[in-house]
């Protein structure tokens, strides 16, 4: 990967980690919402990395949008969750969005450079769409209920919300957008780590679906392999947000220990820096690190590449895609947590201080990868590679 | 500030040490998580443990005490630290304190000294400081007048316990302030002119240790609050092997404490994961796997403290180069060991419990923070470093009140 | 086959008993690495064994034997272990049925196999099978006949021991073959007509304990050769949370054995790596840490075999269902730990070594063969297993030998 | 990489793999030399796969030649070891060596499919290099001396060797032709793994070194960056090797697991393939396995990347591959090691029959592994990413 604009925007990328990372001890204790992250995503261009050069994007690959994901990550773990789910949500529209659904939102969100927020999770009861006439076709629904984890919609413009149509039980991908009013967010959201995610309830109250609002339909017949390659694709976001995590965790120590950390008393050494122990440390998670990178890369890729299939898509090429993305998940699972509990080992106890607030990253990959339990995906690769068999399509699958 | 009023129980052995330990962890636990979240000192607390007679229990049996064995006063620190790791290291200094009294103290020092401890006046700390080049480089001033009296002048930090106590011992070199001279312990009572104490401790863990900063404004004290510390090391010693004994044990607790919070939250809170086909997150076999993995880390770190308390016992009950040397490595053995238990199954619980673990109001992250916190004291991989030397070329550990 | 000829001592308490354990020890330790190159049985080193009254240790005290602690026998395993690990394995189920006796034999079956015993006249044996779906289906012919005799027909595998015993115990369940009837150990002599012992044992470790093929062909022995092992796991016990004890003994002995060898080869054989810049590769500051790790492994898996073997003789002293839970999950940890250990000492071992290691002639592998194949005995997932139900919600391991 | 070429040749080591996977047991038990496995790669067009088209090979890359060595391992790990050092002895002509050497020794190793072993164990004395004239630039000269450790050397067509010049002290790589004599061998290759490996002494006595047969000087003003890329190109062939065996012990694990295991007796459980810590021990070393694949691939990438560079290569770009080949090191050790372990889990007990032998890919990775400690590896990455520093150039980094 060196085409030039790869390499612009994880430029920008970094440039908006370096602004995030300013001050982020600060507002991760603020807990606030992220407002002012989301306004700088934008005004970065980020938000429509994705989006097809012929809707008004900057039609760049899933490869470039998880690293950028990953480098935002690093500075400031709700941050890079937020894009990541962003690009994610969003895609939703090409995926299993028709044509027109493609124009209209896509374009919309290009030009106003939307942030999607989303309203999905899938261990709660569904949302329910009540259809507004005779037609819904013609005169859409209303959505109604409430569901927790909604990551980002309490910031957002559009939210992707899934619910099922009273009448005929079919469930849909809809589209809502928080200023046409009906939507109201629970602010308690007050976790461990990724505090800044913005991922309170949401409460629906009559909010309107228009037609167009319609992306799609979840349901089993409709459901074409193409479209379900949402669940590996956000599971590879998450996979690049524990390694971005981990990524920054890592380099903040060692900024600390190369400004910082005092030798131990006992060591007979000058510098902590020459710490033999040390730097074997550094570097046996600095490899690490660097194998769970070269396969996140290769992950990106074939996500690309399953998207450029298309309808060709085949039920076992998505099967394959997603035990690729569950790999990713258990190693970057893995390094993340090691490492961001490994760092104060090299930093020593003075670390230990709110000051320089080194927990954030552990607590960022620790509350974030709770999301499904990494002993499954161990268990998906294992069945994976033992028997043939892929995971079934679900929502964390 | 609270002090304790009345004189203190006195516990006469060790059967009635860890009794009284039980039950006093049993009340502390309630309020644990309250006071990390809001950063409440636990005075009350120190109070009762000051009452209980606990403080006392390591006094040697002429001058009154139970003189517990070291097992038994590490089985202790496990218990009260497993209740509340702040409550566990809070006395950690003060037991270092009496074993100094017991290695360098002349006779009239231990009686006095004793006594205060016996009617529960116990001991803070002030010893680390900073800017030295490692954590053994004491500036404070430290000047013996001509009167006999000594002056103290400067600032120490971290100084873990001392918003509690009446008792401030401090480590200075003797000589003016930058000489190296020989090592001394001194003790400073709290409410001496100069003295101020300043609970700014900032930790991300052990939050309620009071481990803020004192300084000494030109304090002056007698010659018989202090003590030829240097002694210690002149000959065989388990002292510093003594003081990272207790450290272990408290690593021990917070890694019992995480793995009884996670197991009650995973029976009462958690989820079964769909995979799973369980009714319960308690059946699934892929949870009680791990779950067992962190109860191994717990046993073998609880196996260690204990057998390293043994090896204390021992060398101090028949004291040669072999038994000290001997006793040190056990105890890097127990402090390397509950260091793992303690952050790993305070990280690996989460996973187990599920998305609910990570709610802020629940606070179970505090046991990563005190694990985290409290096992860097000083690092593990010097006490790997000791335990390889001896293994491989019998070299024992240095004599300095670390190892 | 080599059988011990004159009657053997008789050991007579706890302090003698680990003696002879470091007395034979020291002779065993030579030869070992030959022995499992060539794959000589250890006749003469099993004969000396028997000799010395190691193998009537366990026999109570009302028959005349020693009755050491279980605490004691672990510590013996790990010591005969660590000098040779197959001779280490062989006794094994010699004291596995000594424990039948005392579970499940009658008065008179007692007398005479605890005199056969403290004679050195010592048990074999013929348990696993080949084609059951699980390890426990036993499906050897072994009816009762009109006489009151039985017949034993059928093929056992994994013999371990029986090239050198006078005894060779089976389990088999009762009825016609194929039925699941209950399971009764019968006691063969190893002269009786029909027993074949075959050392076709091929495993790539543990190459010496003569872990063949056992067949019988239409076996006859008396109704007083047959004990009701049924009957053990009808109440509380500790049975199989005692054989699976000396598994983790034997696994722990393999550990302290690769620590030390290798411990040996970095202060004779190793080259220091030219970039730690030192003389000696034991200065090597990187080697000296993971060499920390190692003991630091071997230390843990030792102290819960100790904490194990405790845990047993208080259940043997005061059995319900607490202690015996409490026993099994003790042991059910120092499997699991010894496990670790012996694999991850004899492989990490190496590397602190270098390329000289890797030697053929030195056998520094036989540690890792030994280990990964005697570690396999029963899995240590399950262990985990019973660990983390127990932890979690006080499930007990099940009752049936093997746990 | 989906290209036609690679393909073929990755497709040509998998049946090579597949020919010495079937007696791969008996063979490490004999110990004999490999010299029917050394005509296998050559019948197979493998030994040429490296050398460029215009000498007469077959132009591949060197990322298809360290997979070619992976693949190979998977199946006999002192196989893969044999061509992943005849790739490096040989690559040493166009690193190190003029036009007219490459032109001349490139072509007669295409032509006549030569197998390269090496005599170069650089913690021994040197080997001495006598003129045999007042101008050895004309006549050349005689090479004495022993080596341990001379890999392949005993079935080699072309030895790469470096020896001292007695007149002038200079060091300087030559090439042996044992048919030409003044070579014997000690056949005391008897170690713990990698038996196959032909990895004995090698004794010359007067062996001629005629001048074409000089490939080049090693002394330091001599050597330009591209010519010590040898060293993290033969690092990289450990990091393929030791990844190319751990992959072949989990595949062989689970062909036993799911032919040949029972279920654990208290499982409960019908098959061992579906108990799920099996399952989730088998997905967790898959899924380490995938990211150090991918990292692998990465990194013959890169050096293909500097070998192309040629003389333009600088230090620091040297410096750079050589950290990036280390963290490969580091990683590619610690999988293996756990691996080859860890498979007997999931096997049990009679796996550890020696019908089996699948200690074998333990005992081969516990060989190859000490040829330099893997904590300095550590060390090395470490240093590098704390202080940003380059281990210097040896015959280890």
């Amino acid at each position: 990967m060196s085409d030039n604009a790869h390499d612009h925007w994880i430029a920008v990328a970094r440039t908006v980690a370096a602004t995030l990372a300013v001050d982020a001890v600060e507002r991760d204790r603020a807990n606030a919402q992220p407002v002012a992250e989301i306004r700088l995503l934008r005004e970065s261009g980020l938000l429509s990395l994705l989006v097809p050069v012929e809707h008004g994007g900057h039609g760049q690959s899933w490869r470039t949008g998880l690293e950028a994901v990953r480098v935002i990550a690093g500075a400031d773990g709700s941050i890079g969750q937020l894009l990541g789910y962003h690009f994610v949500n969003l895609s939703n529209v090409w995926l299993a969005g028709s044509p027109e659904v493609q124009e209209d939102l896509g374009r919309r969100t290009a030009e106003n450079g939307w942030f999607w927020g989303d309203s999905v999770n899938p261990v709660e009861a569904d949302l329910v769409l009540t259809p507004r006439g005779d037609d819904p076709a013609v005169s859409g629904y209303v959505l109604d209920g409430t569901k927790t984890f909604s990551t980002g919609a309490s910031v957002a413009d559009a939210i992707i919300a899934t619910g099922t149509v009273t009448t005929t039980g079919e469930p849909l991908l809809v589209a809502i957008l928080p200023q046409q009013g009906g939507v109201t967010f629970g602010g308690d959201w007050d976790n461990l780590g990724q505090r800044l995610s913005a991922s309170g309830s949401a409460t629906f109250a009559a909010a309107p679906v228009p037609p167009e609002h319609v992306v799609g339909s979840l349901a089993a017949e409709h459901t074409r392999p193409v479209a379900s390659v949402i669940t590996p694709a956000i599971q590879a976001v998450f996979g690049n947000l524990y390694l971005g995590i981990a990524e920054g965790a890592l380099a903040a120590a060692r900024d600390y220990t190369t400004s910082s950390s005092r030798p131990w008393a006992l060591s007979g050494i000058e510098a902590a820096t020459q710490e033999p122990y040390v730097l074997a440390t550094y570097g046996g998670l600095a490899a690490r690190l660097d194998a769970v990178a070269a396969l996140a890369d290769r992950v990106g890729d074939r996500i690309d590449a399953a998207v450029a299939r298309g309808a060709d898509l085949s039920w076992d090429e998505r099967g394959e895609l997603a035990v690729a993305v569950a790999r990713l998940k258990v190693v970057s699972t893995e390094v993340a947590l090691d490492v961001t509990t490994a760092v104060y080992e090299v930093t020593g106890a003075r670390a230990t201080s709110n000051h320089y607030g080194f927990d954030r990253f552990w607590r960022n990959v620790r509350t974030h990868t709770l999301h499904d339990p990494v002993a499954y995906k161990r268990r998906e690769v294992g069945e994976h590679y033992v028997s043939g068999t892929y995971p079934p399509f679900t929502l964390y699958t | 500030m609270t002090r304790s009023a009345a004189p203190a129980h006195v516990i006469t052995d060790d059967a009635e040490a860890l009794a009284v330990a039980e039950k006093l962890a049993s009340t502390f636990g309630d309020g644990d998580s309250r006071r990390d979240a809001d950063r409440l000192l636990p005075h009350d607390e120190i109070a009762s443990v000051a009452a209980s007679g606990l403080l006392g229990i390591t006094v040697p049996r002429e001058f009154g005490g139970a003189d517990v064995s070291t097992r038994t006063l590490g089985e202790v620190f496990v218990t009260l630290a497993a209740a509340d790791s702040s409550i566990g290291q809070i006395p950690q200094n003060h037991f270092f304190f009496v074993d100094v009294l017991r290695h360098a103290a002349n006779a009239a020092q231990q009686a006095f000294f004793y006594r205060e401890v016996l009617q529960g006046r116990h001991f803070g700390n002030a010893l680390s400081e900073r800017g030295g080049r490692t954590a053994m480089d004491f500036q404070i001033g430290f000047a013996r007048q001509d009167d006999g009296t000594w002056v103290i002048d400067g600032t120490k930090y971290y100084g873990t316990g001392t918003p509690f106590a009446p008792w401030i011992p401090i480590y200075a070199n003797d000589g003016t302030a930058g000489s190296a001279g020989r090592l001394h312990a001194a003790w400073v009572p709290a409410t001496a002119p100069g003295v101020t104490v300043v609970d700014d401790w900032v930790g991300m863990g052990q939050r309620t240790t009071g481990s803020g900063t004192v300084t000494f404004d030109q304090v002056s004290i007698p010659d018989e609050y202090v003590v030829p510390a240097w002694r210690i090391f002149e000959t065989t010693e388990t002292f510093g092997a003594f003081g990272n004994y207790i450290h272990a044990a408290i690593d021990a607790g917070i890694a019992v404490a995480a793995l009884r919070d996670g197991g009650e939250l995973i029976r009462t809170l958690a989820r079964p994961w769909w995979e799973a086909e369980v009714e319960h997150a308690a059946d699934d076999p892929l949870l009680v796997q791990q779950f067992g993995e962190l109860s191994l880390l717990v046993r073998t770190a609880r196996a260690l403290v204990r057998e390293a308390g043994d090896a204390l016992d021992a060398a101090r009950a028949n004291l040669d180069e072999t038994t000290s040397a001997h006793a040190s490595v056990a105890v890097a053995a127990a402090r390397a060991q509950a260091d793992t238990a303690a952050v790993t199954v305070a990280s690996e619980i989460f996973e187990l419990i599920g998305t609910r673990a990570a709610a802020n109001d629940l606070n179970l992250h505090r046991h990563w923070r005190n694990a985290r916190t409290h096992t860097l004291h000083d690092p593990r991989r010097w006490k790997l470093q000791h335990i390889g030397r001896w293994e491989l070329s019998r070299i024992a550990p240095p004599r300095n009140g670390i190892v």
